[in-house]
């Protein structure tokens, strides 16, 4: 199983998964990406920043997709995280998976973001909040 | 003595917060246990106890078992509890 | 939740489906796309034909997605079917699915591949085979 | 008479090669029951009962119930197996 992981500081660009496999054999791609929602405890944000133990995190992505592809053999695996300020709307994580059937790309996909949330050392470091609405509506009369 | 000859400890998140720096470097150091680089810790910023017992240790990039020794050139980091995706 | 099936003779390209949700409470976009395989029944193909009943298909699978919703609640689904000739490696179907979060959009499209498979009136006709390789080899000595 | 006043029948897949059909229309027919169906349809093409068991009716785009009464101005269709995805 081919494997590749990546963190970016830049917004992410998926790659194009699909011109891969001049065999025929890849059946099934299948992607994810993890958004940054507006809303963080209950307050609205408009970004959230991220920190990563750079070498850490690459190294336990791969070794965990490597496990996980023994039980869910795909053809390839693509992880791009994102670090620093991830605005609103933009993706925090992108996940792409290309194998010969859909039921192993799903199970890789799902048990890979569980995991990931337990063992991958990159932190949702703090979220950073709009301006308050009544300064941005001017001093009252 | 080549630079390899100490410990370097990085600090992440919480733990980054608690002692006010990403990284620091403890010297001539002989092999150390989990127990012995916490208490080192604690003694230098008493902020990092409430995160003990949610921090994992790393050694060279990989969790250490809970019988780990760290010797003098490792990399040790602290991991408070990750929250990536 | 905002649904949107179609059924198309030409290739699919999938919609950018992260420009939707200007409120930033979608947090999770999932996309699936199945692919023609090189093999079918053991034997190497170039394309599968694919022949629907088109208004209950679409009617079908809208039924099925708003079923769906009802245990998943997501954002918004779309569904693409190619019908006619698909030739090896081009997606047969194309889904994509915006919800707050993960788990909902991956039961979601999950489900969905599995009852499309059951329900929605949409056929492998036939699979086109290359000619014969000895052929191509040219006659013997 | 309308145009609706008879009932169309669709065939896919397995069911258009074994009819030779994509689609044939019953003029001025009376209520039907998938039974009445499948003999007409026996009786015109034999080839036919090899599917029935796996066949299933719809009326009008949706799934017949065991117990659905097919009408003049129908679109009846016969769906063999699907395979879509």
């Amino acid at each position: 199983m081919r494997i590749e992981a990546q963190l970016t500081t830049e917004r992410i660009v998926p790659p194009n998964i699909s011109g891969l496999g001049p065999d025929g054999g890849i059946g099934a791609l299948a992607e994810f990406s993890g958004v940054v929602r507006g809303e963080e405890d209950g307050r609205t944000i408009t970004a959230l920043e991220y920190e990563a133990y750079h070498g850490m995190a690459l190294a336990v992505m791969r070794k965990l997709l490597e496990q996980l592809g023994q039980h869910h053999p795909c053809t390839g695996v693509w992880v791009i995280h994102r670090v620093g300020v991830v605005p609103v709307g933009e993706a925090a994580i992108w996940i792409g998976v290309a194998a010969s059937h859909r039921r192993e790309a799903f199970a890789l996909l799902a048990e890979f973001m569980d995991q990931l949330k337990q063992d991958v050392p990159i932190w949702k470091r703090r979220a950073l909040f709009a301006p308050a609405t009544d300064t941005a509506a001017g001093p009252t009369p | 003595m080549t630079e390899d000859s100490g410990m370097r400890i990085l600090f992440f998140a919480q733990l980054k917060d608690a002692t006010g720096r990403e990284e620091i470097r403890w010297p001539e150091t002989g092999p150390l246990t989990a127990a012995d680089i916490w208490a080192r810790l604690e003694r230098e910023w008493p902020a990092v106890t409430v995160h003990r017992r949610t921090t994992r240790l790393a050694r060279n990039g990989e969790y250490a078992r809970p019988d780990e020794v760290f010797l003098a050139g490792d990399e040790v980091a602290l991991i408070p509890p990750v929250s990536g995706g």
